[in-house]
């Protein structure tokens, strides 16, 4: 049960098999990698494309938000590993921004934790980008799907 | 004495990435320290003119504007987040 | 769009590496990988610890199968990239038995058909787990839930 | 003639991977087929007891019973899938 917060990029393979490694009762790992996009994600044409992206974050807070969402997912569902990065700084098209992997002897239960991390991240995890476009910066808008799909998670699934 | 943190585009507007306040008398909750900054001059006026896009953490915690403030309180105001 | 069935293990982080390599509008990838486990899927407490899995499948069915599922997952969601490697032969507990990857400008689309093409392939791709225990061997049934799993998706989502 | 492959369980008590067979006049769907192979010994017999566990691939794409067979097929038996 891993959470870090850094600067510098993390190398996903290496990154799974530590996660994964002498433990046989995992059957699946169900990870995900969020990357900076050369598009603005409004769509906005006049926006031009991103050649940059800064995340800032709020330093105490980001982690113990973390740790408290990566306890919900394991009393939510039987992991049997767990792992989240989310880096901060400059970043380009292309560069990794965050990485979530949950392992348990089942996929279901990795497939759904691992959804679970994402959207709560997306929603909750005190994170801003600020783009940089060839028109100047600005600070990305949050997406009103985020918290929708965050919300889904209210109810324990039936 | 209370910690102010100010995060994205609330730092912009405001200049600052944190300061110390005295928690003046009679502010008791987020929504009078909110009421109260918002007099302290036309950044702070800019960036608090639209709480539905405010969001407010004390001690680190996600809290509503009802939320008791008191001396020693980190109270941390932001947008709504864009991680992940 | 890459479809491998081969006895060779896999590297999880030159796969990723290759399936984002050059393309700044994939924004999310969603990653599941399977893996060989000790314990026997039935809980069958007399079926003892599995020491090895041996896949057998069916050369030409299996390829023809993957392409037709990974176009059907092409056709049902907005995928940048898709990538489904797929062992056979002898295996031990901690080995990669699949990998199955999906990036996307966003984040549902890739979760949802990474999750669709592992359910299609727990239920239709054309192998067969014959495990070894200190009792001897013996074929994995299986499971009903996979096939439950795989009708969801008959209808496309509303 | 046709091609005949067996999987998994049905390979080990058939004994056979695979066979060539001379299609038997008046045989015309895989049902018929099956009932033909069942009286080929006690493997086949054993192996194709219980027809609820028997997946049918005619030239490798999934089939019910009731699907034609015909000179050149090349026909699959097998369990139900555990991959993945």
């Amino acid at each position: 049960m891993t959470i870090r917060v850094q600067q510098a990029d993390f190398d996903i393979g290496v990154e799974l098999a530590a996660l994964t490694q002498g433990n046989p009762g995992i059957g699946g790992v169900c990870c995900f990698t969020g990357l900076v996009r050369d598009l603005h994600p409004q769509a906005d044409e006049q926006a031009g494309t991103v050649c940059a992206l800064t995340l800032e974050h709020y330093p105490g807070m980001t982690e113990r938000q973390l740790a408290a969402i990566e306890a919900e997912a394991r009393a939510r569902w039987p992991l049997e590993a767990c792992l989240i990065i989310h880096r901060y700084g400059r970043m380009e098209p292309g560069e990794n921004i965050v990485l979530v992997a949950c392992a348990s002897a089942h996929r279901e239960a990795a497939f759904d934790a691992c959804r679970f991390l994402m959207d709560w991240l997306k929603s909750k995890a005190p994170f801003w980008k600020l783009e940089e476009t060839c028109r100047g910066t600005r600070w990305v808008a949050s997406r009103h799907s985020d918290e929708e799909a965050a919300r889904r998670w209210d109810q324990p699934a039936g | 004495m209370i910690k102010l943190l100010y995060f994205a585009w609330l730092r912009s507007k405001i200049g600052l990435a944190e300061e110390e306040l005295a928690l003046p008398p009679g502010i008791s909750d987020v929504a009078g320290l909110i009421a109260h900054l918002q007099t302290r001059g036309a950044g702070y006026a800019d960036a608090l003119s639209n709480l539905a896009v405010v969001k407010v953490a004390v001690n680190q915690e996600y809290v509503p504007f009802s939320h008791p403030v008191a001396p020693g309180d980190e109270v941390a105001l932001f947008p709504p987040v864009t991680g992940g």
